[in-house]
């Protein structure tokens, strides 16, 4: 055991990402896809905080900038997913993504 | 003092700003601008200006004949100073690396020669046109045009070196195609006008090329005057260099090339082909410029350039050769021709021909010598065919006229003036002039080219004489309208060619060795004697003058008995009206075919390729191009289905491609 | 004098035409007409000032890499008169557009501003950074100026010039980034102001160098253009508004040949020396490409692309023999070509206006319908062709004796058969328009706009002086231009003095 | 030692979570999985020397947007989604690529090159940098840079993302309601 080496916590993340993406594609409920959206960011959070303790400096600490820029989109997205997700609904009467095949145009 | 040489040049183009100007801003009126004015500064300019050159002339030699005065009167044994050219330097006018080109003015005595008959007969042929074009719509527009022509003829007789010369020389050429094509309604005048000017530009792309070879014979230290080149030839320190094969093959492809320029502008072999359907233009243009001095500007460059081509033997050889091919081809067209211009035309290139003879043998003062009496003889019958053409409503046929000398007494008799000088019957100014040339010819040429020289002389005598023949001799053979209306020329016209008609009877008489005339040859020896010393002019030894000139005058009297017989025997065939007979046409049109093998039609399947096969080969690529990139955008948007899932589902391949690439170290 | 008032000028007049009305067609053409010349008059003292420079510093670095990108604005001889000619030319386009645009006056106006500011950014740019922002912003108004006011065909015409010149700047773009980003990595610190570049680049390995320099070339070779990239011309030039044409070649087809000047051959002298042949065939091969093309065209303002085409490929051509003859003929041959080529594209649109018709047959006969009108034509197509007195002749003559010197009298006789050609296609456009017999079809006089007059006089007056007295345009290039590229100088072949033969 | 304790205990709550979130069947119960994700993230953050981001993470992510989430579906779970189906056979077979994502990444992470330059250095700095005084001197130091440039990039961004929310929500709220059957054009 001992220090908690970076290696571990990219293994996390890389196991955190692969559980967000399954949840993306498999679920055709919309909410569980902005689930899974959310825990893919947060992997990639992860991530970078674990480069932000091998690396030297400013560059290791902007490491740790990153994820905060990270959680002000994740909210955006959120919020206007939401609101999208809303206005789907109220337009479809349904969450199923496979439904949604009209957006193109 | 400096004389102030820009007044020369400047005088004839403010009289083009007026002149336009009145044309431009008259021409909505519905007379036009008043003839009356613009005639009046139309001539008064060109005469204003001939004026300045008399005084300047006079002034060349003001310190020289002051010299002798005192030398005659105090019994000094002071030699004869050399005449101190006027030179003036307006302003720098290319400067640029080793480049420093002034523009400025050169006034010596081949100069100020030249300008003598050009603004002269220039002042006169501007008056013939005041009554010649008095009814022309685009009267003030024409004396516009002149002014220039002469502006520029000034610039590049008085440009103080090759670059300001090359000013005039496209300029004069802008001007002769602006008067070719002065009827511009039609549009065959326009293609004749076009003509011109691009086989000239042909011309004066070899005039360009030729002038840098020169410039680096000369080295890039050595400024661009005619001054600086005539000085470094004659420098014995540089013969040896001269005597070296490179520079010798230098000064030989020069040569060469400002050959080139001057054949195209003097229209010789092989630029010929423009002069003579520049006679589109109104007659006193083809008086002017196409007769008696724009043409003769080739001659003038040679005996400008004649210490260089002094020191270019096999280019001297060409241009004996050119302007003889020249003279006979050019003398047996005028055989056939039907058109009274076109015959004076290719009379014309014929003469012109002699001039080259004479500086291809090195006689290059004999040669500006024939361009002055040219200018007098081929301008009066020039203003005579135009009298005539005027007389008969714009006729040109010669088959359609014959007897006129009963109508046209004045007009016949200056032309007739013309024709005796031409034919080179004695002591007429051809006479002089072309026996000169013979001479020379004989003397340094070689018995073949006087052959062909003499053989020359003998064509011109029968063509010119069936000329006169057909116009005026013979019965008159008029259109019944034309008849009606046939009226002597008003006075306008008549006053120059009276002029010009006693010049061509007494011009030659400027230099008649056997009266010990030499006033021409002797103010020619500033500016070509060098050349003509280093070419051994002085070696004599030939057959006496008197023997040779006898044989040029059998030969003319011979010409015209033949011309008389072939008249009697109806060979002449002027009662046909019918177009030239094939063999005449082919002849005629010869080198036109020429041009159009070695020139034209490559030009036009070229282009016709460029545009047909290369430019849409490169739009097709261009196309395919943007069809690759709609293509592969239609490819991703077939991929891009409508279920999200299965967009993700694709995308999320590609990571998991991505990641297998990495995984194997291959990215 | 401020080089930022100078950049900031025709911005604010673009702006300022907004506020012009849009339906009162006449004093809209006042105001902008009177913008137009305020912003020349901030232009002139720039020329007049001869070589001026605002401090440079720093404009941004780039996020974590700390490339320095600068922000700065010089001006000497070759931006001077780039300047001063975009100056004179858009009040002339502005003068000439009624007719042309309708009554689209402002919009116009504002496009041709824009287009100028642009220019001046290109022109005053000393940060290659900058310098690419300016010249890709070019393409907005450009584009815009064909797109808006053309003929039928114009949106096609607008996007295959968009489509090649983004294809073009690709390759610079590229070229930017590597030199922005890659010598950072070897922990230099880099900053992309020319002047620092030059030693930047002299230390990257040649292949990289070649290949940067290819690129760059290729993004100018499009902009004049050049043969095989020059597709985009004839259309762009014939289905966009005639006074955008004029302006499109008579100033922005100029900034090609000016990066050839101040930034592909000072970055990489080495590469461009090396492979100098490839453009001279290349502008040899645009000199007759154009000349032969031109001399089908029926349309007469395809006739004038073409024949700016042959014009500018002259000048590529003589670019690269690096002598001091070519770079002050270079200089005084975009001065004239963007004087007399605008002039001919003022002239043929609002001959347009009259016959409705873009072909050379439908016109006819304009000297006698139009006398002032065919005056100015011919007296531009003169100058066009470098009669001897325009300034087009001083500059053909310079270019002509640097390609002989460099390369040979058979380079610069295949060189000079421009001046056989280009009277060959402009005299025949010059009968097609002025001459002929339709007068006696249509014999009515023609109403020829007094403001175009103005507008094309002065450009005309402008070039015979340049004929008679050369000399500002050529000191120019003598005192100012090689200061400002020390790597270019040791390019330039001075001839050392010497008499053939010894 | 004990940091390796708490790590364990985390890492394990947090993949448990987010098999929750992939398997639970309404979304209330995957929305409260995800709560249980986030809070034993900011554990392992609060861990690693950052303990800004943990207290963020927590505030933000947990307190706001789940919560956010959370609120929709409860006002949304009035209107039935059950014909939603849980799993289909597309569901299924998104595992694999999942998988396979998850296999490779591994693969890359604990290669043998890469598994050594991760390693932690002796040079490396002392733990407890992230603190929020650290990172707001980099954030808005005296070098203003691309970072505060960027700050001001995401307020404009979460702005207009509010206004974009507002309005689409806006327009279905005031609005007629929309037709219940989508229009074969679309729009």
């Amino acid at each position: 055991m001992g220090a908690l080496q970076p290696i571990q916590l990219q293994v996390l993340a890389a196991l955190l990402f692969a559980l967000g993406l399954a949840t993306v594609m498999a679920r055709r409920n919309l909410f569980f896809v902005l689930m899974g959206v959310e825990l893919m960011l947060n992997a990639a959070n992860l991530s970078f905080l674990s480069w932000s303790r091998t690396m030297p400096g400013n560059v290791g600490l902007e490491g740790q900038l990153a994820p905060i820029f990270a959680i002000a989109v994740a909210a955006a997205e959120a919020c206007v997913g939401l609101a999208m997700l809303l206005s789907v609904f109220r337009s479809r009467e349904s969450l199923d993504t496979d439904a949604f095949d009209r957006m193109k145009e | 003092m400096t004389p102030q040489l820009w007044l020369l040049p400047a005088l004839p183009f403010l009289g083009f700003l007026i002149n336009g100007a009145l044309a431009l801003f008259g021409s909505r009126t519905e007379h036009g601008p008043s003839r009356g004015l613009s005639g009046f500064l139309g001539v008064l300019f060109p005469l204003a200006t001939f004026i300045l050159v008399v005084l300047a002339w006079q002034g060349l030699f003001l310190e020289r004949d002051s010299i002798l005065r005192l030398n005659h009167d105090l019994g000094l044994g002071l030699g004869i100073p050399p005449v101190k050219p006027f030179g003036q330097v307006l302003w720098t006018w290319i400067q640029t690396g080793e480049l420093n080109v002034d523009f400025g003015f050169r006034f010596d005595e081949l100069a100020g020669i030249m300008l003598l008959f050009i603004t002269g007969i220039g002042t006169l042929i501007h008056l013939y046109s005041v009554g010649y074009m008095a009814h022309d719509r685009g009267f003030a527009r024409f004396m516009a045009y002149m002014n220039l022509f002469l502006a520029n003829m000034v610039v590049l007789v008085l440009g103080n070196g090759p670059l300001v010369t090359f000013m005039g020389w496209e300029g004069v050429g802008l001007c002769s195609y602006l008067l070719i094509g002065f009827w511009h309604h039609d549009a065959s005048n326009g293609a004749a006008a076009k003509k011109a000017f691009l086989v000239n530009r042909a011309g004066d792309l070899g005039f360009l090329l030729g002038l840098f070879l020169l410039w680096q014979v000369l080295g890039t230290g050595t400024p661009l005057t005619y001054e600086a080149i005539a000085n470094w030839f004659r420098d014995p320190a540089h013969a040896i260099l001269l005597a070296s094969a490179p520079v010798a093959a230098l000064v030989t492809a020069s040569t060469l090339l400002l050959l080139l320029g001057a054949t195209g502008k003097s229209a010789q072999i092989p630029l010929l082909t423009w002069l003579p359907d520049a006679m589109a233009g109104p007659t006193p243009v083809s008086a002017l410029i196409h007769a008696a001095t724009m043409v003769t500007s080739g001659v003038f460059l040679l005996a400008r350039l004649s210490d260089v081509f002094a020191h270019a033997p096999l280019t001297l050889e060409v241009v004996a050769w050119i302007g003889a091919g020249t003279a006979a081809w050019a003398a047996v067209t005028g055989l056939v021709q039907t058109d009274i211009k076109k015959i004076l035309a290719y009379s014309t290139i014929s003469q012109l021909g002699y001039m080259f003879l004479a500086a291809g043998v090195g006689a290059f003062d004999a040669g500006v010598f024939h361009v002055f009496t040219h200018a007098f003889f081929k301008g009066v019958l020039f203003l005579g065919a135009g009298s005539v053409i005027h007389a008969l409503s714009g006729e040109q046929d010669v088959r359609r006229m014959g007897g006129l000398w009963r109508k046209l007494p004045l007009t016949f008799a200056a032309m007739f003036c013309g024709w005796y000088a031409i034919v080179g019957l004695p002591f007429g100014a051809g006479f002089w002039s072309k026996d000169l040339i013979l001479e020379k010819v004989l003397l340094r040429g070689g018995p073949a080219l006087y052959l062909v020289a003499l053989a020359t002389a003998v064509v011109t005598a029968v063509y010119m004489t069936r000329m006169m023949i057909l116009v005026f001799w013979s019965k008159p053979r008029l259109s019944p309208e034309a008849a009606s209306h046939l009226h002597e020329s008003p006075l306008t016209m008549q006053i120059p060619m009276w002029v010009l008609g006693f010049g061509s009877l007494v011009a030659g008489f400027a230099w008649a060795d056997p009266f010990h005339l030499d006033w021409f040859s002797r103010h020619m020896s500033e500016s070509v004697g060098p050349a003509q010393a280093l070419l051994g002019a002085g070696a004599g030894g030939g057959p006496s003058a008197i023997l040779l000139e006898s044989v040029g005058v059998v030969a003319s009297l011979l010409g015209i008995l033949v011309a008389v017989a072939l008249h009697r025997s109806g060979k002449f065939r002027e009662n046909s009206t019918g177009p030239l007979s094939m063999p005449a046409r082919a002849w005629t049109l010869l080198f036109d075919g020429i041009h159009g093998v070695a020139g034209i039609w490559p030009v036009r399947i070229l282009s016709w390729i460029l545009d047909n096969i290369v430019q849409p080969l490169l739009v097709g690529m261009a196309r395919v191009f943007g069809w690759c990139v709609e293509m592969a955008g239609g490819a991703a948007r077939m991929a891009q289905t409508p279920r999200l899932r299965w967009n993700l589902g694709l995308s999320v391949l590609g990571l998991v491609a991505l990641l297998i690439l990495l995984a194997r170290n291959i990215l | 004098m401020n080089l930022h008032l100078v950049l900031v000028a025709p911005l604010a007049a673009a702006f300022l035409t907004f506020f012009l009305s849009g339906r009162d067609t006449v004093s809209t053409l006042r105001a902008s007409l009177f913008l137009a010349l305020a912003v020349a008059g901030f232009t002139f003292p720039v020329l007049f000032a001869g070589t001026v420079a605002t401090s440079v510093h720093t404009w941004f670095q780039l996020p974590v890499l700390g490339t320095d990108i600068r922000w700065g604005l010089a001006s000497d001889g070759l931006s001077g008169w780039l300047l001063a000619l975009t100056s004179v030319l858009v009040p002339a386009a502005i003068l000439c557009s009624p007719r042309i645009v309708g009554d689209r006056i402002r919009e116009f106006a504002a496009a041709a501003f824009l287009l100028q500011a642009t220019l001046y950014g290109a022109l005053l740019s000393v940060d290659l950074l900058q310098f690419f922002a300016f010249f890709e912003a070019m393409l907005l108004p450009a584009t815009i100026l064909v797109a808006l006011f053309g003929g039928r065909d114009r949106r096609r015409a607008a996007m295959l010039f968009l489509v090649f010149s983004l294809a073009g700047s690709v390759p610079l773009f590229v070229a930017i980034w590597y030199l922005a980003t890659v010598p950072v990595m070897s922990g230099r610190h880099v900053s992309l102001d020319l002047v620092s570049l030059q030693a930047l680049v002299a230390t990257l390995p040649p292949q990289v160098r070649l290949r940067l320099f290819a690129a760059t070339a290729l993004a100018f070779l499009v902009k004049i253009p050049a043969v095989p990239v020059h597709i985009w011309q004839a259309d762009a030039y014939s289905e966009g508004p005639a006074p955008g044409s004029a302006l499109l070649t008579g100033i922005m087809a100029k900034i090609g040949l000016y990066g050839f000047l101040r930034i592909a051959i000072p970055l990489f002298p080495q590469e461009a020396k090396a492979n100098a042949g490839v453009f001279v065939v290349l502008g040899l091969a645009t000199v007759l490409v154009g000349a032969l093309l031109a001399l089908r065209q029926r349309e007469a303002r395809r006739v004038l692309a073409f024949s700016s085409l042959s014009h500018l490929g002259l000048g590529l051509a003589a670019i690269f023999t690096f002598r001091p003859e070519a770079i002050s003929g270079v200089i005084l041959l975009m001065v004239a070509h963007g004087l007399s080529a605008a002039a001919l594209f003022f002239l043929a649109g609002i001959a347009e206006t009259w016959s409705g018709s873009r072909h050379v047959d439908d016109f006819g006969a304009l000297a006698r319908r139009a006398p002032l009108f065919s005056v100015l034509f011919a007296v531009a197509a003169l100058a066009s062709v470098g009669l001897p007195g325009t300034a087009g002749f001083v500059a053909e003559f310079l270019l002509l004796i640097a390609l002989w010197k460099a390369f040979g009298l058979l380079v610069a006789a295949v060189a000079g058969t421009t001046v056989i050609l280009s009277a060959a296609y402009t005299l025949r456009l010059v009968q097609k328009l002025l001459f002929g017999s339709s007068a006696e079809r249509n014999p009515v006089a023609l109403e020829f706009p007094a403001a175009a007059a103005w507008a094309v006089a002065p450009l005309l007056l402008a070039l015979v002086f340049l004929g008679f007295q050369p000399g500002p345009v050529l000191k120019a290039a003598r005192t100012d231009l090689l200061t400002r590229l020390p790597s270019a100088q040791a390019l330039i072949v001075e001839d050392a003095p010497h008499v053939a033969g010894r | 030692m004990i940091t390796q304790v708490y790590f364990w205990i985390f890492s394990i709550v947090a993949l448990a979570t987010g098999l929750g979130v992939l398997v639970s069947r309404h979304p209330i119960h995957a929305a409260l999985c995800l709560i249980g994700t986030m809070v034993s993230l900011a554990g392992i953050y609060s861990l690693i020397a950052a303990p800004f981001l943990a207290t963020l993470q927590i505030l933000v992510y947990a307190g706001a947007i789940v919560m956010l989430l959370v609120f929709v579906i409860m006002v949304l779970n009035s209107a039935k989604d059950d014909h939603t189906p849980r799993w289909d056979a597309f569901g299924w077979a998104a595992l694999a690529p999942a998988a396979a994502t998850a296999f490779f990444l591994l693969r890359v992470l604990l290669g043998a090159d890469a598994a050594h330059s991760f390693a932690l250095r002796p040079t490396d700095p002392p733990a407890a940098r992230g603190t929020v005084e650290a990172l707001s001197t980099l954030l808005f130091g005296d070098r203003i840079g691309a970072w505060s440039f960027l700050f001001l990039v995401v307020g404009l961004l979460l702005l207009s993302a509010v206004v974009g929310a507002v309005l689409l929500a806006k327009h279905h709220l005031d609005g007629p309601a929309a037709p219940s059957t989508p229009r074969p054009g679309g729009h």
